[in-house]
């Protein structure tokens, strides 16, 4: 299968999750939509790995995952903070950082 | 000819979870739309000879941070979302623009892909170099040692900071 | 002898430090005492230098002593230097002699005044000033004494200055004498422009090879600043206010020596002045309008002092025209006999002011003949010899300067018939104060008159001692049979003049004779008509006044000239630079535009705050539009 | 004697005094005061055989001293003087120490960063005049602004930050500006004649075509004429000086308004001849602009500062016209009237202050009828505006007369408008001091004013010397001048028909 296809596919989910992360108000499912994101990147790697017989691509794959992984574990633990504070998980509700 | 129908099942299923994960009203059934696209990328790393990454993948992505989100969905019981989508329309009318642009940008790799011939960047090597367990393995202790072990200070870090934010007692202010 | 003159105008300085000084410390009668005597010393340098100078033959009757070399830049040098020749020599010897004597005068008058020590210290800062302008050997130090002189009269116009009108006088007289000095610092430009050097003899030897307009333009900038100082027409109008000073220093300042140094200055520089028929003129016909001037406005003013003011101007008027038409010699011979008469009227009319605590309007005085004996005879005999009758110093002085109008290659009949006129007038105006204050009954309200006494000797000694000068004084120079003064002075004028200016003067002896019977007859009317309007029929004055009433209106109130250089220059000037320059150009244009930028940034910060809404979508959302526009670069760029 | 590095002594005593400032604790202000007095006292001593063992009679630099400092761009420590800037020097040395004694009990907020501030700004300027490599000339005249900024920003009146940050901008710009030009010059030269170095004399011997002499001739230009200030920059001198202390208005009247002129005359005439020749009838008449304006404005003030203010523009007006008439007599003239400023000037803020000090008003028509009050006052008061007005015999006389003289010979028309601004000075001026001194005491305060106090006429007998030798005296100062300002001259002539030759290529290293 020439990699193209697999980068269309990837673009197309990355796009959808940008999409989410616009307009969703919900700080999980924008959460969510930030790991979609990232494996579509991943998609991409290991496309390109195969595409160019290298396995620094997947290698990579692997790094991407652990800082998903970090990033997963400290953004809910935010969320739950927040939520315990604030009874509210809505992002426009969580702008003390206004000017 | 098999693999050609099974990337474009994959595809397929990948996109309708995707968009159904976005759009879904209920935080649970977002989560589980996205496993479903977390498995349709598994399959197409198996499609990539990449067996160990998908592996890997189901197991880290799926089995772990998946369940984080449920779980954490659940504790915090999240029930219907009245309006789920950003009170602005300004921001979503931009967002949607947003999207139409990255489409753009797809449709464009499709360009190069069908119109100009692919890309030639890559050095047509065989195929035999087969992303399996052995093969990655030696390549993480050897060309990637130092990452690696950033890796692990990494995920310390982040567990102590997950630890530290849970414990704080914070009283909800009225 | 000759490096000796710095002496000279040092006692007058060092008068001034010990008395400014140490005024506070000193009895009055020290401070007097020191300061005449200071002036007296200078006065008796001046005599010894005086007869040491006629000893050599006329020709080189020069002393000069040059001290040090003030600034030296390039091919400009000026140096502290003195010069003492004839011309020099009489203006020393009237500025220190008259100077003495009212010196004596004001220890008497002044007695009693809290700034007396200040008084006396200024007086000799004046005298000071004076002799530098005098005796200065370059047009710097004449200039040096010329500004000094105009800041003394301004420290002492401005003497009382606990009333504004006084310190208000002050600043307009040394205003308007700043004027003038404007036109004299260029044209000492001017000359070091085109004669490389600012002393005077290098200048008046060089005087004959500059073109035309040079020296036309010279000679009318320094006429201009001798207007200034002078109070000629048009800068006239400080000299009246300046009558706000103590009368000693109206006498000694605005009679006999400040107001003279235009006419010196012309004099001095006569070399220069011959040499343009355009500038003599000028100076002849603005002498002579400032005559007429000032005397119509002296026959309609009730204050003393002003009149005597006006007289001054109109004087001064007659030296300038002397001046005008050639006639340098008598002009200054004219200086030195109204040095003595205008003193001597001034220190009388500060004596019956004395007498009158204060009083000055005329109309409010009356009958004082044998109250106050001693000022009545000297004022009479100052009346006599201003009036210019026969024996006394004013017929030999005016006379000349009236046969030298008309005989004069620079003169004419015109000058000679206006001039006579105004000699007319003169007698008329000055007889007619003095029959209004001392004739008649005494209109002197009550209380005054309870104290009326004659002034104490140190004063009425003065006073004598001028009337005498008064009379004697014009003996000095009888035309053709003793000109003595005027063969002393001729060798300095003709020292760089070439005789040929001269030949030209026509006229007999005999019509020079005939002139003087005529101005003595002029000179009789006008005191005969002031007898008969001012002791005979009171009424006459007033059915004269109400039957002219417009002109009577406009002498009395000095044809408003005043009021309109107050309107016209002062008033719109002040405005002008509130008004446009500082409050709008300054405020609005600079500083405009400097808060004005300052404003732009500020909005355009406050544009920029309003983005950071804390929104996190939008912040997602800018960095969405951050990463398109990059991938577009990239693609299309 | 000479092995002794004199002038970098003299230039950073001040600046070791501030440090010593530093270890007295802040509640012995009297001892504070006693050290910075003695410091700048020293300094001024020191100086002193600068003056005296200075040979009039070599336009060279004396007194040098050149050590490499950062070799890499070739900028060196390397400082001298010459005729120009022995005044300017001596003018630094001779108010420091007057400026600390007039205040000694004006200041209590923080004394002693108040003091420190006015050593270090002394060090500032001590090195401006200085120093011969443009880029340490650039950092003393950067150094020098930071200070002036806190004496005005933080000891100063009511809309003191605002005056402090107009000033501050004001002169950054305009030192911007020079910054470039500077790089401009150094690469261009650098690039020209192969060795890269900001020594001043190595920049100023290099001749540019005429073109790029004009750019940096502008640059430079307009640092120093908003310092100076000529006409269309002046509007943060009266802020300034309004609402700065006692002290930093003397210090700010008396020398930083002359860093301006002395820049012109150190960097931009012999660096850029040609440039200046072309814009000399630009400035010249901007300055004739400034004398007459300054004068009208300062007429219609209601605040005597404000007058001052404007009367400084009046009188550096003077100065600049002196400079840009390229005469002997009116470059000579505007050295003087340089420091003639600085003496009348300095000492009329010093007496404005005495009296603020005791009314806490600067309006005129708080006062009237002073003369009877305070005698002692009012004979200072009345020889220091004279001095300021012009009149012969005082010091501003002569610089008036010889900028006049010798503008007289290039330009006739600007001579003769300039001349007028010596009556209008006599007017603002008079009329202010009638206002304040005669007249009868309208209000209560004023009859409880006291006499000056010791110290007070202390700080003013000095400055009263001085204006009265230099009006009465000139020739020593001219004389220490004359051979640099010869020198000068000569360079601007000989560069100027250098550059002119026909083929106009450029003459690299001219006399």
């Amino acid at each position: 299968m020439p990699i193209e296809y697999y980068l269309i596919v990837a673009a197309i989910l990355f796009s959808i999750g940008v999409l989410g992360v616009l307009t969703r108000r919900n700080a999980i499912i924008v959460f969510l939509c930030i790991e979609l994101m990232l494996n579509a990147v991943n998609l991409t790697l290991v496309a390109f790995s195969n595409h160019v017989q290298n396995l620094d691509g997947q290698v990579f794959v692997f790094f991407v995952m652990i800082v998903a992984a970090a990033e997963v574990a400290v953004g809910l633990a935010l969320i739950v903070a927040i939520f315990r504070q604030k009874e509210t998980v809505y992002v426009d509700e969580i702008n003390l950082m206004k000017w | 000819m098999l693999e050609t129908v099974l990337f474009f099942a994959l595809a397929l299923l990948a996109v309708t979870a995707a968009i159904g994960m976005i759009v879904h009203r209920s935080p649970v059934y977002s989560v589980l739309m996205l496993i479903i696209t977390l498995f349709s990328i598994a399959g197409f790393y198996v499609l990539l000879n990449a067996p160990f990454v998908a592996a890997v993948h189901m197991i880290v992505y799926a089995g772990a941070i998946i369940v984080l989100f449920l779980f954490v969905v659940m504790l915090l019981d999240l029930r219907h979302e009245s309006d789920r989508f950003t009170l602005t329309k300004f921001s979503r009318v931009l967002a949607f623009i947003a999207f139409l642009v990255f489409l753009g940008e797809a449709i464009l790799l499709v360009k190069v892909a069908f119109i100009d011939g692919g890309l030639d960047i890559g050095l047509g090597g065989q195929v035999s170099q087969l992303g399996d367990t052995p093969s990655i393995g030696k390549l993480l202790f050897t060309a990637y040692l130092l990452p690696f072990e950033i890796a692990s200070v990494l995920l310390l870090v982040a567990i102590i900071g997950a630890v530290i934010l849970a414990k704080q007692n914070l009283k909800p202010s009225q | 002898m000759q490096d000796y003159i710095w002496l000279i105008p040092f006692f007058p300085l060092l008068g001034f430090l010990i008395n400014g000084l140490l005024g506070k410390y000193l009895s009055e009668k020290v401070i007097g005492i020191l300061g005449s005597a200071m002036v007296f010393l200078s006065f008796s340098t001046a005599v010894v230098l005086f007869f040491q100078l006629t000893q050599l033959d006329p020709e080189n009757r020069l002393f000069i002593n040059t001290l040090y070399t003030w600034m030296a830049t390039g091919s400009f040098s000026a140096d502290v230097a003195f010069r003492f020749d004839a011309l020099s020599a009489v203006m020393v010897l009237v500025v220190t002699g008259v100077g003495f004597l009212i010196h004596v005068y004001s220890i008497g008058y002044m007695h009693g005044d809290r700034g007396f020590a200040r008084f006396f210290s200024f007086l000799n800062l004046f005298t000071f000033a004076m002799l530098l302008l005098v005796l200065g050997n370059n047009f710097l130090i004449m200039f040096l004494g010329w500004e000094g002189v105009g800041l003394c009269s301004y420290l002492l116009i401005g003497f009382w200055y606990e009333n504004p009108e006084y310190a208000y006088a002050g600043n307009k007289a040394f205003i308007v004498n700043r004027i003038g000095d404007f036109g004299f610092l260029i044209g000492i430009f001017m000359i070091f422009g085109y004669f490389g050097s600012l002393n005077f003899d290098t200048v008046l030897s060089a005087a004959g090879m500059q073109p035309e307009w040079v020296i036309t333009t010279i000679c009318l900038l320094l006429f201009v600043g001798a207007t200034g100082k002078s109070a000629q027409i048009p800068l006239y109008v400080w000299l009246p206010d300046a009558m706000a000073g103590p009368t000693p220093v109206s006498a000694l300042i605005h009679a006999a020596t400040m107001v003279t140094a235009g006419v010196y200055m012309i004099c001095r520089t006569s070399a220069m002045y011959v040499l343009s028929e355009v500038a003599l003129s000028v100076v002849a016909i603005i002498g002579l309008l400032t005559a007429l001037m000032a005397a119509t406005i002296a026959i309609t003013s009730k204050d003393i002092k002003k009149v005597l003011a006006y007289s001054t101007v109109s004087q001064l008027g007659y030296m300038f025209l002397a001046a005008g038409v050639g006639a340098f010699a008598t002009a200054i011979f004219h200086l030195m006999t109204h040095a003595f008469f205008k003193a001597l009227m001034f220190l009388a009319a500060g004596s019956v002011m004395h007498a009158l605590s204060n009083e000055t309007n005329i109309d409010k005085m009356g009958g004082l003949k044998n109250k106050i004996g001693t000022t009545y005879r000297t004022f009479w005999v100052g009346g006599l010899a201003i009036s210019g009758i026969l024996p006394f110093a004013g017929f030999f002085s005016k006379d000349e300067i009236l046969w030298k109008a008309f005989s004069s290659p620079f003169g004419s009949t015109v000058f000679w018939a206006v001039g006579t006129l105004i000699a007319g007038l003169t007698a008329f105006y000055m007889w007619r104060m003095i029959y209004t204050v001392f004739y008649g009954e005494s209109r002197v309200d009550k209380e005054v008159a309870l104290h009326i006494h004659e002034s104490p000797k140190v004063m009425t000694v003065p006073l004598i001692v001028l009337a005498a000068l008064s009379t004697v004084g014009g003996l000095v120079n009888i035309p053709h049979y003793f000109p003595m003064f005027e063969h002393f002075l001729d060798p300095v004028f003709m020292k760089y003049i070439n005789p040929a200016a001269f030949e030209a003067s026509h006229g007999s002896f005999g019509l020079e004779l005939t002139f003087a019977a005529i101005s003595l007859v002029v000179a009789f009317t006008g005191i005969w008509l002031a007898k008969v309007m001012y002791v005979q029929r009171r009424e006459l004055p007033d059915k004269i006044a109400s039957s002219v009433k417009g002109l009577y209106t406009l002498l009395f109130n000095k044809y408003y000239v005043d009021e309109l250089y107050d309107k016209i220059i002062v008033k719109p000037f002040v405005k002008v630079s509130d008004a446009f320059f500082y409050a709008f150009f300054d405020v609005k244009i600079i500083d405009g535009i400097v808060n004005g930028s300052a404003k732009i940034m500020d909005s355009i910060a406050g544009v920029l705050r309003r983005s950071h809404s804390g929104v996190v979508q939008f912040y997602a959302l800018s960095l969405v539009v951050g990463a398109i526009a990059l991938f577009g670069y990239l693609i299309f760029g | 004697m000479t092995d002794l590095p004199l002038l970098s002594i003299t230039i950073f005593l001040p600046a070791i005094g501030a440090l010593l400032l530093l270890f007295l604790k802040d509640s012995m202000e009297q001892l504070q005061k006693m050290l910075a007095l003695i410091v700048s006292a020293l300094t001024f001593i020191v100086s002193l055989p600068l003056y005296f063992s200075f040979n009039s009679n070599t336009a060279a630099f004396q007194f040098e001293e050149n050590y490499t400092w950062i070799s890499a761009i070739g900028a060196n420590y390397h400082v001298g003087i010459d005729g120009i800037s022995l005044l300017m020097i001596m003018l630094t040395t001779f108010l420091g120490p007057l400026v600390v004694l007039s205040a000694w009990n004006a200041v209590h907020k923080s004394l002693k960063g108040f003091l420190i501030s006015l050593l270090v700004l002394e060090t500032g300027m001590l090195g401006v005049f200085a120093s011969l490599d443009i880029f340490l000339f650039y950092i003393f005249w950067e150094a020098m602004l930071i200070p002036m900024y806190f004496v005005i920003g933080i000891w100063g009146g009511q809309r003191r930050v605002y005056a402090a940050v107009k000033f501050f901008i004001y002169t950054m710009v305009g030192s911007l500006l020079m910054m470039v030009a500077i790089l401009f010059a150094y690469f261009y030269v650098g690039e020209q004649t192969g060795t890269y170095s900001f020594d001043y004399i190595h920049l100023r011997d290099f001749l540019m075509p005429v073109e790029i002499q004009k750019w940096l001739f502008l640059a430079f230009g307009l640092s120093f004429a908003i310092k100076v200030p000529m006409f269309p920059f002046h509007t943060w001198l009266p802020d300034a000086h309004v609402e700065a202390p006692t002290a930093g208005s003397v210090i700010l009247a008396g020398v930083l308004l002359k860093m301006g002129t002395y820049g012109f005359l150190r960097f931009c005439l012999p660096m850029f001849p040609n440039a200046t020749f072309i814009f000399a009838p630009l400035i010249s008449i901007l300055a004739v602009i400034g004398i007459l304006y300054g004068a009208w404005v300062a007429m219609v003030q209601k605040d005597v500062k404000k007058l001052v203010a404007y009367s400084s523009v009046s009188h550096l007006g003077f100065v600049m016209l002196g400079i840009f008439s390229f005469t002997h007599q009116g470059m000579q003239g505007g050295l003087i009237q340089m420091v003639n400023h600085g003496l009348s000037t300095g000492a009329l803020f010093l007496i404005v202050g005495m009296i603020y000090e005791r009314r806490h008003t600067r309006m005129i028509e708080d006062f009237g009828g002073l003369a009877r009050q305070i005698p002692i006052f009012t004979t200072f008061f009345m020889i220091v505006t004279l001095s300021s007005i012009g009149l012969p015999g005082l010091n501003g006389f002569v610089g008036e007369f010889l900028v006049l003289l010798g503008t007289f010979q290039t330009n006739v028309t600007l001579a003769v408008l300039a001349t007028s601004g010596v009556i209008f000075a006599a007017v603002y001026m008079l009329w202010m001091f009638k206002r304040v001194m005669f007249g009868p005491i309208t209000r209560e305060e004023n009859k409880r004013l006291t006499d000056l106090s010791k110290r007070e006429v202390a700080v003013l007998v000095p400055i009263v010397v001085f204006i009265v030798w230099i009006g009465v005296y000139a020739q020593p100062f001219l004389g220490k001048m004359e051979k640099s300002v010869d020198s000068l001259l000569a360079q601007l002539k000989a560069k100027q028909t250098a550059l002119v030759q026909p083929g106009n290529e450029i003459i690299g290293g001219g006399e």
